[in-house]
């Protein structure tokens, strides 16, 4: 069946119409390769700095801190891989936390079968970090604190402005995955303390393909792709002209109706969230009930299967995601919602609905009402629901 | 991902439910794997006469109970015994790779209530001597 | 000026008319997430995989052996870097040739400085590496031969085949850059012995920022971003998924006329070449006369600078590039023209002209017709030049 | 990249050529880094009445030595020593980065003709005392 409700916004998101259309004449009329002298190349070196430009504008950093990379997941290996490479005469230790996005995690488990040390910090059971045990956990060979902003999964939002604080203090290098955040809450990355952070634009109604690494000035970390002198030397490779001119639209789209986003998204949230709530019984929600993203409404259905789940809303035109293992054909639930101290079975039946620009109330009643349906008819099958 | 044919099973699932007093029930599965299927015979003069499954369980592991119980129904324990996964898993046009186990899961859950059958009745059926319907699937 | 006459095909092309069509639909109503379960993800893993398979086939390759990165810089990284640390208890000594791109020669020195040991092949006069040289260098501790398929400055094609068979003949990997042959020679992976290959969009009528790494199967590499499953674990990140549907039309185009192609550029490359020689003096090819790629001129202009002479051609609308130092404000002119034995001032005078798809013969009368008013003009003011 | 006014004086520059007797003779700079100047002056009752140059280089290089000529024509000895590597690039509006050596170059080339006139008159010139104008800018 075709899709009638996209209420899996957290993994991707459509191109908006505006962003598309600054992005066509880049593959065109436009199409000078930026290193070239002539002025088709010349233009495209402007709109990569006029890119750079509005981008660094909104989070309150310079132009030159801005590093475009393919997405987020290169953001993340690069900032984590090459910093620890760059400062493996100072110390060889790295705390991230047990909730990080596997472009974190598994560059991390690399790191440590070449001779680094990783602490995965605990979460609560609303996937918070512990400030105390992240001040316990820094010794004088900790390089690199990486804690995401705000999580995929579960949509809970780190204190970062903090995190960010404790590093400074103890001289280390803070980065941030902050590819669920961008978008979502007011950045700046001066006040929140951050060294480095990891963006995407297709989180945010730009085109996939295309992210970011913020590296603030004076941060000592190697280059990530070695050839031509593309991102001041630091990543190589014709730049992705028409992918970066989008994502700086996205931003600027983005950044514009902030207030006006969050808003209605979280009132969306909100209503979604009280109507399951009040129509199935036996659900929980997962994360921090206020320090959440706006859009995130991440559910645990006991009884029920999450695949089983997503399938049957997918014929009813609805896509949604699931942390249960069964999704992958994989043994174990998903690692977030193990680390808040969720149980296998319970983990198996969750349920991840991300509301975005496009959704509407309508939307928001179609899939509550679905979803009743549908776990009332699996919950029929299951041999674990006793009535 | 999945067949038409494990589709229509996972959508339309043949024979849910329960049996009030069946002759044989089976439970295999874990729920720490995410995944539990229990199985009921009602068995007459050595033929399964009726079967009823309920299942927690992705996709795959509802098609191959639905499939896997119109495969012994009408059968007798001889034949029932001999509906492997394998055959389970033809029978539904294929499964993806990483869902193989769960069709495993569906012929050891037959077995297990064949199994709870004969220890009722005293009767000793050879090719479940070995069987120990504890053991994880997943882990094969 | 606006551009006139674009004869700068290698260092990126437009992007043709069916390619972004065929690439649209994948920003607007197509945009699930290849990882997702539901109808809208299935689509779009089942594009990937038909645009693997359309690549693949082109090359003789298994669908399998094809692995997408963000362009051909990230391709010779990976399988550069990542062969050296899969294999370095096997040996840590890497070939290589002195006219590879940066891609290929900055990773390499970065692995120098990592405890690995590089032998930079000479060229000849014409940009050809030796076999015997090749042969004699490669020792017990050799664990990869990288040389590029076609030069982008000069355009001499290497003899392929017979590196890869004396690769395979020591047990070898050998990767090659293939960037610039993609698209303009017929290329079979196995018939050639390529264990690795790296490619490009943007240099054939396809988007920028989307490129592949071939690794044939058995080859020991590691993963170069770590993460999410996409790529077989080997490459994490939302996939590009219009810029890979782009990559693979643009495949499909390129090898539905080869021969077509081949014979048209040829063509006017050799009238450009004979026009210039003749109506120029003081003006030598650099590359080899007959090995070389069909839309490539690359040429050295005595007696003035590359950098005056592309200012001067952009004033009359035509954009091409140079070896010159003065390009980049560097001391030292290109090191490929410096490989094939050009004197630092010759070198200073290089121009390289490349045609493509939509170069017409007219095209070619207008940059002779102006670049011998230019060379005339700019010789005029050489304190180098006596007539 | 250039602004206005270095393309204005690349693609139209004042005062290229040679001077059939000239009164001082200036040539700086190498091949092999890519770039030469060659200054003449022609200088009555210590004013440089007319100065030509040549020049193998980029945009920059071009650019720089024909504003640096029209600095010093009409000039006395004593002010064109004056005309640095700065006020040049400064009257041309600026110069990217990476090419303000070229700039030197012109300086150089100034100051070496001025040297040649000054050993043909067997005049002390104070400033030059110490000018070498076989000496690399791209070294400084
Ligand atoms: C031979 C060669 N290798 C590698 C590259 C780099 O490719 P990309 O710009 O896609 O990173 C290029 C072009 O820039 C090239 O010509
Ligand atoms: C928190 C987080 N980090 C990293 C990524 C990876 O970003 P990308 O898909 O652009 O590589 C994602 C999304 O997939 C994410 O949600
Ligand atoms: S029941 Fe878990 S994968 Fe099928
Ligand atoms: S003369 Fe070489 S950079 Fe200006």
């Amino acid at each position: 069946m075709a899709t009638k409700v996209y209420m899996d916004y957290a993994a991707t998101t459509p191109v908006k119409k505006e962003v598309l259309d600054s992005m066509i004449p880049y593959y065109t009329e436009k199409y000078g390769n930026p290193s070239s002298v002539y002025s088709l190349g010349r233009e495209s070196r402007k709109t990569i700095d006029e890119s750079r430009e509005k981008i660094a504008n909104i989070l309150g950093a310079n132009p030159k801190e801005i590093y475009f990379t393919s997405g987020g997941s290169e953001a993340d290996n690069w900032a984590i891989k090459a910093v620890a490479m760059a400062n493996k005469d100072k110390g060889n230790h790295i705390i991230t936390s047990k909730i990080e996005h596997h472009a974190v995690l598994h560059t991390c488990e690399y790191l440590e079968k070449h001779g680094f040390e990783v602490t995965y910090l605990d979460v609560d059971e609303y996937g918070m970090v512990d400030l105390e045990q992240l001040k316990k956990s820094i010794t004088d060979k900790t390089i690199l604190i990486s804690i995401m902003f705000a999580n995929n999964e579960i949509g809970t939002i780190q204190p970062i402005k903090e995190i960010g604080q404790i590093a400074r203090e103890k001289g280390v290098y803070f980065h941030t995955d902050a590819v669920q955040a961008v978008g979502n809450v007011k950045i700046d990355v001066n006040e929140l303390n951050i060294d480095m952070m990891s963006m995407s634009a297709h989180k945010i109604y730009g085109p996939k393909g295309i992210g970011a690494l913020y590296i603030k000035k004076g941060v000592k970390i190697d280059p990530h792709i070695h050839g031509g002198a593309q991102e001041r030397k630091r990543r190589a490779g014709t730049e992705n002209v028409a992918g970066i001119v989008g994502f700086a639209k996205a931003m600027e789209l983005a950044y514009e109706n902030l207030e006006e986003h969050i808003s209605k998204l979280t009132k969306l949230r909100d209503k979604l969230i009280n109507d399951v709530k009040n129509k199935i019984d036996y659900v929980r929600l997962n994360g921090h009930p206020e320090k959440r993203l706006p859009g995130n409404a991440s559910f645990c259905i006991e009884f029920i299967e999450g695949e089983a789940l997503l399938l049957n809303l997918d014929m009813a035109g609805i896509a949604a995601s699931s942390g249960s293992a069964c999704t992958s054909g994989s043994l174990d639930p998903s690692h977030v919602l193990m680390a808040i101290g969720l149980p296998h079975e319970i983990a198996h039946g969750s349920l991840r609905l991300t509301l975005g620009d496009f959704t509407t109330e309508k939307d928001v009643d179609y899939v509550v009402e679905k979803l009743v349906e549908i776990v009332d008819r699996l919950r029929q099958m299951s041999p674990l629901y006793e009535k | 991902m999945y067949s038409e044919k494990v589709m229509d099973h996972f959508t339309n699932p043949r024979n849910v439910g329960e049996i009030k007093n069946a002759d044989g029930i089976g439970e295999v599965g874990n729920p720490k794997c995410g995944d539990i299927m229990k199985m009921y015979l009602k068995i007459e003069d050595g033929v399964i006469t009726d079967v009823k499954f309920k299942t927690f369980g992705c996709g795959a592991a509802i098609a191959t109970s639905s499939m896997a119980t119109e495969l012994v129904k009408g059968k007798t324990i001889e034949e029932a015994l001999k509906v492997t996964n394998k055959r389970v898993a033809e029978e539904l046009g294929g499964l993806p790779s990483a869902k193989l186990h769960c069709s495993l899961l569906a012929e050891q859950a037959i077995k297990a209530a064949l199994l709870d059958y004969a220890k009722k009745n005293n009767i000793e059926i050879e090719e479940l001597k070995d069987f120990d319907p504890n053991e994880d699937p997943h882990h094969h």
